[in-house]
């Protein structure tokens, strides 16, 4: 049998969940034998594949990198599963959103705050444009499922890929559901 | 004050009446364009020409066709003078003794005048609204003088039950059954409240029935009173009406003197102390529970029915809530018995109703007509179709909580009944026509800005669900839609009408759905416009 | 419902006997300190004021024996009141339907462009209040404005532009 | 013409970047820079927010070492309290910033640069990860992950959750371990002792193993920051900080977090969110330091614990100089330090202070202006708030560890591109080294700004008037 | 007084003549989802989760203030009820900002538990993001309005229980909000007398003990439930 191809991909975030699911241990070891991993920050494929089973989207689109990406994303995967809470509600990056133009963010923190050669980062091509507010990742695309937690516990996410592999669908449930 | 008095004030008013009577609208709209130079420019030629004695000036309320406002009435002869400018009173005097007036000279032939049935608005622009007399002068308190003085109060509440009289607020509730109900139910204390907070987009029956026949009002309202056992009065009126507000007070003050109001009145033991209630700038104070809330000094904010106003309303006593047009609708119900009352209207809906007109006819202003009448004689007939050339594409009946009728419906008759079948209601009484240059989006979305403005915040579903809905309509407006939205539009619609607390947050999505129901293109034609939507996350997954 | 009253001193403009609030002792008195009353001593207290600043709500709640969240709630929830000064002109928009559907959304554009101010706000230096107002009744008239208290109709995006530079060109 | 090449994304490595190298005419490397590409501005929004929840704020900047900033931050709020915290409760976040060393180290080295060092600089870069090093050597794979299982073990059975515990408090923690957790805990000692050291001794033979690779990745003179205890023993969660030359000359010592703005300046660049801390005294570029592992053994004068001072004896010895002035040594001074902690963590579960009730001073805002400091398992991390009276943020500054190593790790990129990077035909594995040399230095880019990839590394040839005129693109 | 019999989803159960529908299907042992309702204070019917089907009527009821009546057919947990109450979740999910993850009431949070009783796995609707305060200025305790859903507990259980009344709600709409007094800093507050009532009440984040940590804050209700019994039915031990 084929193995299951799997990318997981981090916008923007912290890479907990990533964590959270390195932290499935010695299970990884089992997953290997079902899933390969096509595309992740974790591997060093740099083009996100033309055709992918399931991805796992980390982090909130917060610039405008993350709103390529997520298109990438969608048109290649066959399921697009949302990873966390930066990806299911915006999370804590989405902090910002409130305080409005996040130039003026930029500013206080690259040219206020610095001591000296003030600039705020803008090197076209270079660092990514911020979109004006940082939103979950089904706002910009759609997505088939989600596993919410700050981050999803390994069980969690453990349940969620169980699930999928085994039944083609993964709803949560209950407790799995909880946000933070 | 008994009734010998009354009749005494009726001759005096008739008697001093000159031969000639120049009506000279002071109602809001025509008052904001100068009605009050116009009003003193009259009475400053007829100084000039020596005709005092014969003609006299009168401030009074609306006509009606306030499109053509300014508007000068000459009785008895009945020239209508339109859009009369005070530089055109000298030759409106002028005219009275043959010349030509400068003024346009209105067409009453038109069926805007000859189809209306004036039973509400019989004394609009006839009395003056801050004289007594001039009411009392055309029949005014003398069915309150024969409730009192001759019939029990069940038998008042028979009577309007007989009648056949539905709430003209909106919801139509059958008005002596509510009239029953509150008398029924025990209690020490009761009230009487008048709903004067006329705050539906695009209405002003209210308004203009307030300035024109306040009188009217207060004599429903002490009818009403006697009926169910109530000494204390509220007139919950809006504070963007200053001019209802200062003729009211003068109205009542002048009824109070004359014994009409206030304790003994027609020195009977029937006490009923009416109390004005200016409304701060808030729509929910429309709806009753709310209104109760601000009566008691409180934010308008409503709360769950059951229990009904009628038998816990204001400080939790039995309190009967009518609004404006309904109330004054009785004295003539008492007057001519309520028999020739439902006569009028149809087998369901009985009597007349007034109609605002705004929006794109050639005639926008008040309209009264009987209940059946189709709309197409209302919008086409009536108003004049839409002006310029245009083509009337759809009526929004009911203000807030109403709906939009397609041109091709326009055969409706205009009852309780049939709107509600076609998606609309009567609510009361704003019609706003809208022609072919007119977005059924833009106006979904301009309802909706105003629910959301005026959500009183309580319920979760109208507090918020409104913000949704008017944001998904804001995206598609401005070509941002995307293809889920219609659906998730209905999705919210549906809850948000089911959940919310009250008749504001329950009928706030009315607008979208209404506006979906006939005119979904023009939805879809917004979201096609979006310039990113081959790149939306639908689009996407489609093309998979 | 008890109600921990403030005894803190009231302002010296009370105090110091500022005929105003000698007024509004009057609109008190009318309504026989009757809590109830509290939306009409807030129109008294509006009128006379011009706004309803905390001292003012703090001086009604001690004469109505309310609680003083319970003041401030009823006054923030009415559009009529306001907690803060309005500006030295006010231009108040009429998005009643009628107006609305002659273009009264193009007025306020034209008015808050002219004027730097979103619709609800006063300018900071108190020159301008931009306000709407749900249909102020002349419908006939649309779409119609009321610049400083008075209702002006027909309307056009030149017309509110102009009569907004002259105020915002002389000041107060 | 010159030619621009630009990987991207820069993987394996906690955070996300792009390298831009420029060749000049020749083919040959002119400059190099490491850029990083996002940016979530933790400083601003923190405004406003309780001084007790940055803790549980400020963790959510990295889901790595979210302990490191847990502790900065409950630190910064012990002072902003005045209070010294329980016994017990310093002993306990020590315990957990430990586990995080561990778990840290263990991820950096087996799951994100082992593949480089066991399977090649060269090999096959679909397999070149950690799936293809459980498919090469399933049972170091185990350990490894093990390893590092354990270390995140501690963290859960101390505050709850794995990753992003909120545990650490101002005024001190909220929970001590039970009697059963610490013997869990002991229990897997002698496993992970083990582990380490073979992971070490894996990281002793690289040097002979690649040694082109030894001698080029980050092999310079820099300054080295980092705390060392009253004794100038090796330290992660307080004490003060030193500073030496590459030659170990101490250029400063003693100096403590409240100061941190007369010796860290902060520059931005136009090219990066990451910005670019200096040695104040130096200037900027000029005040070029390193922190981390490597620093840490740089500047401390011994361990504290037997098998680590062994190890960093040896170490010593098998430098030229006093000091390490090479990055690919901070794979050799991450494992020694593995070692280091679990010994550290060993000597803290003997304490029976692990299991005490009394773990929290309680007091109101007594300080407005505070900074607290702790050692992130990739070097320094300060935290700098400014509060009101109430206790609420008015402005935060966080100084991160990756960011004090920006100056250095852009050098290290500039050097090895240099060295391997020859047109015209560019190797996969050229880049791979680039990216490993970043590696070496175990980035936190999440922490500094946190970064994203996007773009496929590619290769453009751009002219002199910036027209791209070829772009090669590895997959 | 009278007992009422009705049926609640199927099942036949009596309750007291004044009762309401909540409190007949609670002692029933039928739980019917509320946010807004606190044992103890006056119900609002505000927060519309508790809302059930009567018989064949459309409209739809709030089961904490319908008072019980004979026969009446009551049903609590249709598809209808569900996919209305989990809209109603996402919506206060999306209304003010709710960042669990680093909330002081993350894990005892009744919003968060609705959204995983309901299945809320997102938020359909579009995240509002407002501009909300965050007052500490109280010695003990503190109020972030990002959190609040307005549900008009800490107004009730201050007028209604402690007496203070110094918590009202203020503006209207989707931009009301709570205040203390004169929407002054709450530590300015003259009227409130400290008893923490407000804290223990709040169903969220939103009121909060000052030093709680990320998921600390633990509402303990039963105080409060002590302290309404014991006025009530003049009971101090239970």
């Amino acid at each position: 049998m084929d193995r299951v191809k799997v990318a997981t991909v981090w916008l923007g975030g912290c890479s907990g969940c990533h964590m959270s699911f390195l932290d499935m241990d010695e299970f990884l070891i089992d997953l290997a034998e079902k899933i390969q991993v096509v595309y992740s920050p974790i591997a060093d494929m740099k083009e996100f594949p033309e055709s992918v089973d399931v991805t796992l989207v980390e982090g909130s689109v917060a610039n405008e990198d993350h709103v390529e990406l997520c298109h990438k994303i969608r048109a290649a995967s066959r399921v697009v599963i949302s990873f966390g809470d930066c990806a299911v509600t915006g999370n804590v990056p989405a902090m910002r959103n409130p305080l409005g133009d996040p130039e003026k963010i930029l500013q206080l923190v690259y040219v206020d705050r610095a001591d000296t050669h003030p600039i705020a980062p803008k090197e076209a091509g270079i660092v990514p444009k911020l979109v004006d507010r940082v939103r979950p990742v089904h706002e910009e695309i759609d997505v088939d499922y989600f596993i919410p937690g700050c981050p999803p516990s390994s069980s969690r996410i453990k349940e969620a890929l169980t699930n999928l592999l085994e039944m083609g669908e993964t709803h949560l449930t209950g407790e799995n559901l909880r946000f933070g | 004050m008994d009734s010998n008095e009354l009749m005494e004030i009726k001759e005096a008013q008739i008697a001093s009446a000159k031969p000639i009577r120049l009506r000279c609208c002071l109602a809001a709209g025509c008052l904001y364009s100068e009605g009050e130079a116009i009003k003193e420019a009259l009475e400053n030629a007829l100084e000039e020409e020596g005709l005092t004695d014969q003609v006299e000036v009168l401030g009074v309320g609306c006509m009606g066709l306030c499109s053509e406002g300014p508007l000068v009435q000459v009785d008895p002869d009945g020239i209508l003078y339109e859009k009369v400018k005070p530089s055109d009173a000298r030759s409106i005097v002028a005219a009275l003794k043959g010349g030509k007036a400068t003024a346009k000279i209105g067409d009453l032939s038109h069926p805007f005048f000859t189809k209306q049935v004036p039973v509400v608005l019989e004394n609009s622009g006839k009395v003056d609204p801050e004289r007594i007399e001039t009411y009392i002068a055309r029949d005014g308190y003398q069915a309150l003088n024969t409730v009192i003085n001759e019939l029990h109060p069940s038998q008042v509440v028979e009577e309007v039950t007989k009648s056949g009289l539905r709430g003209r607020g909106g919801a139509g509730y059958r008005t002596g059954l509510k009239w029953e109900l509150v008398a029924k139910t025990p209690g020490d204390r009761k009230y009487v409240v008048c709903n004067a907070d006329e705050g539906d987009p695009g209405a002003f029956m209210d308004r203009s029935v307030l300035e024109s026949d306040p009188h009217r009002v207060l004599e429903g309202m002490a009818i009403a009173a006697y009926a169910v056992g109530a000494n204390q009065g509220y007139i919950y009126v809006r504070g963007e009406y200053p001019l209802c507000i200062k003729r009211l007070q003068i109205a009542i003050r002048q009824a109070r003197n004359l014994g009409l109001l206030g304790s003994a009145v027609f020195d009977t033991s029937f006490n009923f102390r009416v109390d004005l209630r200016i409304g701060a700038g808030a729509f929910v104070c429309g709806e009753e529970t709310a209104l109760m809330a601000s009566i008691e000094g409180r934010r308008g904010t409503p709360r769950p029915r059951p229990p009904f106003p009628a038998e816990s309303g204001l400080w939790n006593s039995p309190t009967l809530i009518n609004n404006v047009e309904t109330y004054a609708n009785i004295p003539l119900i008492i007057r001519k018995g309520a028999a020739w009352f439902s006569s009028m209207g149809t087998e369901r809906s009985k009597g007349t109703k007034v109609f605002s007109l705004a929006g794109k006819v050639k005639h926008t202003g008040l309209i009264e007509v009987p209940m059946g009448t189709p709309l197409r004689v209302i919008v086409n007939e009536m108003a004049g179709g839409a002006p310029d050339g245009g083509k009337v594409k759809a009526v929004y009946t009911g203000g807030l909580s109403g709906g939009c009728i397609p041109a091709e419906k326009l055969d409706t008759p205009v009852d309780y009944e049939s709107l509600v079948q076609i998606g609309a209601i009567m609510g009361s009484g704003g019609m706003i026509v809208m022609d072919e240059t007119d977005n059924m989006v833009d106006l979904a979305h301009f309802f909706m800005e105003f629910c959301v403005d005026e959500s009183c915040g309580k319920c979760v579903p109208c507090r918020a669900g409104t913000v949704q809905i008017y944001r998904l309509l804001d995206r598609i407006l401005n070509g941002m839609g995307e293809d889920g939205d219609i659906a998730k539009l209905q999705e919210l619609s549906e809850m948000v009408k089911s959940c919310s607390l009250c008749g504001l947050g329950q009928s706030a999505p009315n607008p979208v759905v209404s506006t979906l129901r006939y005119y979904r293109n023009e939805y879809i034609e917004c979201i096609h416009k979006n310039p990113k939507r081959n790149g939306n996350k639908n689009a996407v997954k489609a093309a998979k | 419902m008890s109600f921990s009253a403030i005894d803190s001193a009231l302002p010296s403009s009370v105090m110091g006997g500022d005929s105003r609030y000698k007024l509004l002792e009057t609109a008190i008195k009318r309504h026989q300190s009757q809590s109830d009353a509290l939306i009409e001593v807030l129109h008294a207290a509006q009128e006379i004021f011009g706004y309803l600043d905390t001292d003012l709500l703090v001086h009604i709640s001690k004469n109505l024996k309310l609680p003083l969240s319970k003041v401030y709630g009823v006054a923030t929830f009415y559009h009529f009141f306001s907690v803060s000064p309005r500006g030295a002109h006010t231009c108040v928009i009429c998005m009643g339907t009628a107006c609305y559907t002659k273009g009264a959304r193009k007025l306020s554009a034209a008015a808050e462009k002219i004027s730097g101010l979103k619709v609800g706000e006063t300018a900071s230096d108190g020159s301008l209040s931009l306000m709407t107002a749900r249909c102020i009744g002349a419908c006939g008239i649309a779409p119609a404005i009321v610049m400083d208290g008075k209702v002006v109709g027909g309307q056009s995006e030149e017309m509110v532009t102009e009569q907004l530079k002259g105020w915002i060109e002389d000041g107060f | 013409m010159s030619r621009q090449i630009i990987i991207d994304p820069v993987t394996r490595i906690e955070g996300h970047a792009k390298v831009s190298i420029y060749l000049d005419d020749s083919g040959e490397v002119n400059s190099a820079r490491f850029h990083v590409t996002e940016f979530r501005g933790f400083e601003k929004f923190c405004e406003g927010r309780t001084l007790w929840e940055m803790a549980g704020i400020t963790a959510r900047i990295c889901g790595i070492c979210p302990v490191s900033h847990l502790l900065a931050s409950a630190k910064t709020g012990d002072k902003a309290l005045a209070v010294s915290i329980p016994p017990a409760a310093e002993k306990l976040r020590r315990l957990m910033n430990l586990g995080q060393f561990t778990q840290s180290h263990a991820l950096s080295f087996f799951h994100l640069s082992s593949p480089d060092m066991i399977l090649g600089f060269d090999s096959d870069p679909a397999t070149r990860n950690v799936f293809g090093l459980i498919a090469a050597d399933p049972e170091l794979a185990r350990k490894g992950i093990r390893l590092r299982q354990w270390g995140q073990e501690i963290i859960e059975l101390l505050g709850a959750k794995k990753v992003h515990p909120a545990w650490a408090v101002p005024g001190g923690v909220r929970q001590s371990l039970t009697e059963e957790s610490r013997e869990q805990i002991r229990s897997r000692i002698p496993e992970s002792l083990a582990t380490a050291r073979e992971a070490l001794g894996i990281c002793k033979r690289m040097r002979e193993r690649y040694p082109a690779e030894s001698e080029s990745f980050g092999d310079f003179p820099s300054l080295y920051m980092g705390l060392v205890g009253a004794n100038g023993e090796w330290e992660h969660y307080s004490g003060s900080l030193r500073v030496v030359d590459h030659l170990g000359y101490r250029v400063a010592d003693g100096l403590s977090e409240d100061n941190y703005k007369d010796f860290v300046g902060e520059a931005s660049e136009n090219w990066s969110y990451l910005k670019f801390p200096y040695f104040k005294p130096l200037g900027y570029p000029g005040g070029i330091y390193r922190v981390g592992p490597l620093a840490r053994l740089n500047v401390c004068d011994r361990i504290g614990t037997p098998l680590a001072d062994r190890e960093l004896q040896e170490y010593r010895e098998m430098l030229s100089g006093a000091v390490a002035n090479n990055s690919f040594l901070y794979h050799h001074a991450r494992m020694i330090e593995i070692i280091a902690a679990i010994e550290g963590i060993e000597r803290l579960l003997e304490d029976d202070d692990v299991c005490s009730h009394h773990l929290r001073a309680e007091a109101g805002i007594n300080r407005l202006d505070v900074v607290g400091v702790s050692e992130a398992p990739r070097g320094t991390l300060f935290h700098h708030y400014h509060l009101d009276e109430d206790g609420k943020v008015l402005s935060a500054n966080l100084i991160i560890a990756t960011g004090q190593n920006n100056l250095a790790i852009n050098r290290t990129v500039e050097q090895i591109a240099k060295r391997f990077v020859k047109g015209p035909d560019i190797a996969e594995g050229m880049l791979n080294r680039v990216e490993a040399g970043i590696r070496a230095f175990d980035p936190c880019l999440s922490c500094s700004t946190h970064a994203a990839g996007r773009m496929p590394l590619s290769v453009e040839l751009v002219a002199s008037d910036g027209e791209v005129l070829r772009t090669i693109t590895r997959d | 007084m009278a007992v009422k019999t009705l049926t609640i989803d199927g099942r036949l159960v009596s309750a007291m003549e004044g009762q309401t529908v909540l409190e007949a299907a609670q002692e029933a042992g039928i739980h019917i989802p509320t946010l807004c309702h606190l044992d103890g204070v006056s119900d609002l019917g505000a927060c519309r989760m508790c809302l059930v089907e009567l018989g064949n009527s459309p409209k739809l009821q709030p089961a904490c203030v319908l008072k019980v009546a004979e026969g009446m057919e009551v049903r609590t947990n249709s598809d209808r009820l569900r996919k209305y109450r989990k809209m109603i979740v996402e919506l206060l999910l999306s209304e003010r900002n709710h960042v669990c993850s680093v909330c002081v009431s993350n894990g005892h949070c009744e919003l968060q538990d609705m959204a995983v009783e309901l299945g809320v796995d997102h938020s359909r609707f579009d995240y509002i993001y407002p501009v909300e305060r965050v007052d500490i200025t109280h010695q003990r305790f503190g109020v972030d309005h990002n959190r609040c859903i307005l549900c008009g507990r800490c107004v009730r259980v201050c007028d209604e229980v402690e007496g203070a009344h110094t918590w009202d709600m203020a503006g209207r709409g989707a931009k009301s909000f709570v205040i203390t007094d004169m929407n002054q800093p709450w530590g300015d507050s003259t009227s409130c007398t400290s008893c923490g009532k407000c804290v223990q009440a709040c169903p969220t984040g939103a009121i909060f003990q000052k030093g709680a940590t990320v998921g600390e804050m633990q509402k303990d209700r039963t105080r409060l439930e002590f302290i309404v019994t014991a006025r009530e039915k003049k009971q101090w031990i239970g």
